[in-house]
């Protein structure tokens, strides 16, 4: 039985523990002398945080005890995600796996594919991608065009991915592929699990306007997929990658971004905004009621009410919540912090963009919310 | 406390709802039996019968509730007191209200008729007033206070708590009001709900709704920054009913239609707890 | 020749002539007591006030001389109103004549229109009101339902207008009615100069969230309109109507608007929201862009550059600066000016909506000024 | 002076635009030979040659027009020292830019090889610099100022203007490449230009980069608020830029397309005015 409020003793308990294990298991150069730590070094970092994570029981918070988890709710998993973040733990590359592939295959996979994948995500011995924007379906997920033709015994694969996180390291990428091109619209793709280790796959980092390479572009030349590596029936794999979308749109991603916003909210007014008076005080006051808007949306989650609504809403709230705060760091031209803001402020561009724009989040909103019939 | 509601909560909720529904005032004619129902059907004694084990969350969700209707009734203030105090039968029967200062008046934010009054900040009085204007005027007490049971700090948080949740309760009431409207009326041909302009005033106007809900139950728990909660969540419910109003274009700034109904409530109850910035 | 620049020593003058007039011309009552005046008494001084005007040459400003106007520009007839708003001058009831019915029939009306009405307008001896909108024709203009049908000598009205001006004290209405069943829109409509003072014309006024009651619906039963009062041709009443408007959408409203704000701004740094630092002196930036956004769209009207773009923009930003001055004056909750601020933040919300809703002004903008098409 | 134009203005605004057009340079790769095509031309001593009569209005019309190019070149800066300053023809030639101290470094704002540099506000200085990143960082100059020329507040108020011109041609150059993205880029079956949401992020757009241009304009006007208008029109256009950013989804915030060049470069000249907060 997992944890339903932030009240019970067992939350509290659980918090403590989680903050213990994560200051204990942090790799310990990332913990002594992170600023300084080469590309090489942050990598190794990464690499150790996964192993850790898997030593430590935190892989499978959320996941069945059967599959080698810990069969926890909401609460835990938010609390684990508040700790680390806090403790600015490293983003280990398992984490598509843990939190996406993971999910999906013991959701809508086969007995075979569990076995086969789900020990090997838990331990991180294959780091997962994601593939499923693509150059042209974007805001429009149902348009992609990266085709799966079927052939004796699987799935040859030919087309193009962006947008995808630690794609560069990945063995596998859970993906969606247009395997007809005569069935209508939402039931003419696959989902597909790919190895990535294959001749064709050819990967390639996109730059974005802060400087960083989050990201990459994907492309798949005759890329072969055996029959036993599709999830769910043939042509019907949206349905599963909304099952997906759904676990990714949520309360953990914005925990994370809270961590990032009180830190940014809390530099302005200590230092930067301090003299102005201006936004500062209440840029904080929406700080808080993110946190809150996080724990509510939680319990709800853990109290199996309706939180699809919460998503959408914490979506909007934690992206424009952190453009406005660097907004002001860049206007406030501390000289002291002028790099780091400029820096954020360039980063939180994208805020509003990635994980579904801020204009699909209202759409939603109104068509699935609200139920407004278009 | 948790932020989700009790199922006594819930519950009562949804009961005081069905008999406001059926209250059939208006703003221009509250129906004066209204109070009496609930009053009657022990909907205002809930939080002083001690084995409900009624939580103050669970107040939240009858005030919510109370919000959307126009011709409102004492019972949060009522449910509010018996909380805090030992109250009589009387007392709970007739209904709580707070009341305010103002100049040599006293005056009450809720149409009562013969109700007992929480003086402002000062006090339980005994008064048989007659309410002036319902529900969106502060309406003036004809009785002066008649015995003072001071209100603590404790006790204005979790006012600020629920009024909140009433003016929650009024936002509600204007999002269905304006998801109705944009299905009804059409322009270029189309209803309007098909103009993402205006789907998206529904969104903003029910992402500002849901956060001003998340102020209000994070000041029940918080009563220490309550008025920070209340003044953040006050502007959040009143710029969802300003949306609401656009989305209703010419006929939404109507006295007839009477959104500001909405509008002017939540400025009065602000005025009640004092909370001016 | 008119003045083009606001820089020019001829509109220094102009405006030291016109603000001695005006404080000269205000109806006495008015200037002294104007806080008491019973509703008749201000009733009696709008038609004072409109007498003033013209028989201190300011009804026609903008007039042609040939038509008993001074044939000036839009400097100076922001000069005008600058000078009018900032004395409170009353709001005579011949304005919908002098700048909508005037100006139409001097630009499409025939000689004999010219003759019988211009001189009435100038002197308000009729008072004019506008009959375009309808219950079912507010943001979409085009889809209005006021019939007007042809019959011997004339067209018979039926039908309703709703968000008219003065319609209680109008002699005459310029009104659209729909006279084709069969022509497409936007050329099945006709633009008639109406006689209200008939059997079948009802007045209802409408009130308002804020209480005042500045606006009417108007009902026709069997109204009859002669031949002589079309103006332009048959059916084609929209690109009539379209003259009408962009005169309407413009400047000189802004320029009033330009005075409310100030004053309501000047009174919240002054004394409601002082002691906060919060919003009030970002108000009166605002307010200060507003009146160079002002003075740049005059003189570009004025050097005959294309200033349709102007009036969009104007409106969404006077709109939105009096609705967010309001708001502050809400919050500030000053117990001595409570009722006005209250009173002003409901009439504010008004401001969004009329005059073409600012979701109609940001599609001009997109559509026309931008020109992106759909 | 007037808001509007003289045609002189437009007329070199419209000139130098055609040949920053054709300079065919990018962020990455600016062409170095832009400069003395402007300078051979004629056009960076406009100012200074008093029969042409241009005014500061003037000199914010080419200003906005090379905002849009971030291959930018030392003209603006140019323009102003000629109008505040009587310059040699070898100066006007080499043109002019000013630089700010930081820390040991004296770093300029634009590309420029072999300018001479109006110091931050400290003089004008020969420098043989080599510039090291052009357009959207400060370029660190390796030599220091040899002599000094103040520059006086009223100086400072036109720089401020004509810097805001600038970045008003940064929104224009966004807004130009948002309503061609609109048009090109399909999403759910049609250009996106087709989705209302789209097009009132235009909308705002231009709404936001005509306010920063009054701005602009009216800091001409008064260079004794001009700090006030900085404030307020640096702001509007980086929002001009930011929905633009917006419109172009995910390509909006990759390195490749560069829309970035645009808010750094606005970030920069404010800080090159010192106009921090």
């Amino acid at each position: 039985m997992s944890i339903t409020r932030f009240d019970e003793p067992a939350a509290a308990k659980f918090r403590e523990d989680v903050s213990s294990w994560v200051h204990e298991a942090l790799p310990t150069k990332w913990r002594t002398d992170r600023a300084s730590l080469t590309p090489d070094e942050v990598q190794q970092a990464q690499r150790e945080w996964d192993e850790a994570l898997h030593a430590g029981g935190y892989a499978g918070l959320a996941w069945p005890a059967e599959y080698g988890g810990r069969g926890f709710g909401p609460i835990e998993e938010l609390i684990y995600y508040e700790e680390s973040s806090k403790a600015n733990a490293p983003d280990g590359f398992g984490r598509i796996g843990r939190v996406l592939a993971g999910p999906t295959i013991i959701v809508a996979g086969t007995e075979a594919q569990k076995g086969k994948y789900l020990p090997r995500i838990l331990d991180a011995s294959e780091i997962w991608c994601q593939g499923f924007s693509e150059p042209g379906a974007g805001s429009d997920l149902a348009a992609v065009r990266t085709t799966a033709q079927k052939v004796a015994g699987g799935y040859v694969v030919n087309g193009q991915k962006t947008w995808t996180s630690f794609a560069q390291y990945s063995k596998r990428c859970l993906m969606l592929a247009k395997s007809s091109t005569e069935l209508r619209r939402h039931h003419n793709l696959s989902f597909l699990l790919l190895d990535m280790e294959q001749e064709g796959v050819d990967v390639r980092p996109i730059r974005q306007i802060s400087g960083e390479e989050e990201f990459s572009e994907v492309f798949f030349t005759n890329v072969f997929v055996a029959d036993e590596d599709l999830v769910g029936p043939e042509h019907e794999g949206w349905g599963v990658a909304m099952t997906v979308l759904s676990n990714e749109r949520g309360t953990t991603e914005a925990a994370t971004r809270l961590v990032e916003a009180t830190a940014q909210i809390d530099l302005l007014n200590r230092c930067c905004a301090r003299h102005e008076g201006l936004d500062g005080p209440r840029l904080r006051d929406r700080c808080e009621l993110l946190r809150w808007q996080i724990l509510r949306a939680t319990e709800e989650k853990a109290a199996d009410l309706d939180w699809f609504t919460a998503g959408s809403i914490l979506k909007v709230q934690w992206s424009e919540l952190i453009q406005d705060s660097t907004r002001l760091g860049v206007d406030s031209g501390c000289p002291e912090h002028r790099d780091y803001w400029r820096h954020h402020y360039l980063a939180s561009k994208a805020m509003s963009i990635y994980s579904g724009t801020n204009e699909i989040q209202r759409n939603i909103i109104t068509d699935r919310v609200l139920k407004v019939a278009r | 406390m948790s932020t989700i509601v009790q199922e006594m909560g819930a519950m009562a909720a949804s009961s005081v709802r069905e008999i406001l529904d059926s209250g059939q005032g208006s703003p221009a004619a509250p129906n004066p039996q209204l109070w009496s129902i609930l009053s009657d059907g022990g909907w205002g004694s809930i939080s002083s019968d001690l084995e409900n084990g009624v939580e103050l969350r669970d107040i939240l969700e009858v005030a919510r509730v109370s919000g959307r209707y126009p011709y409102s009734t004492p019972i949060v203030s009522t449910l509010l007191a018996g909380r805090w105090f030992e109250l009589d039968d009387d007392q709970l029967e007739s209904g709580i209200v707070p009341a305010v200062r103002r100049g040599a008046q006293v005056v009450a934010p809720y149409y009562s008729d013969g109700v007992a009054v929480v003086d402002g900040l000062g006090g339980i009085i005994a008064a048989s007033p007659s309410a002036a204007e319902p529900f969106s005027l502060l309406s003036p007490l004809a009785v002066l206070p008649s015995s003072t049971t001071v209100l603590s700090e404790a006790h204005l948080g979790e006012l600020r708590a629920a009024f909140l949740a009433v003016a929650v309760g009024c936002a509600d009431a204007v999002i269905d009001a304006s998801i109705a409207w944009s299905t009804t009326r059409e322009q270029f041909g189309q209803p309007i709900k098909g103009f993402q302009a205006v789907r998206h005033h529904l969104a903003n106007a029910h992402i500002a709704r849901e956060q001003a809900w998340t102020a209000a139950i994070a000041a029940a728990h918080e009563p220490a920054r309550s008025a920070a909660w209340a003044r953040q969540g006050f502007a959040l419910a009143r710029t969802s009913i300003e949306l609401g109003i656009q989305v209703h274009g010419g006929v939404g700034f109507t006295w007839e239609v009477g959104l500001h109904h909405y509008l002017n409530h939540i400025i009065e109850l602000q005025s009640v707890l004092g909370d001016d910035q």
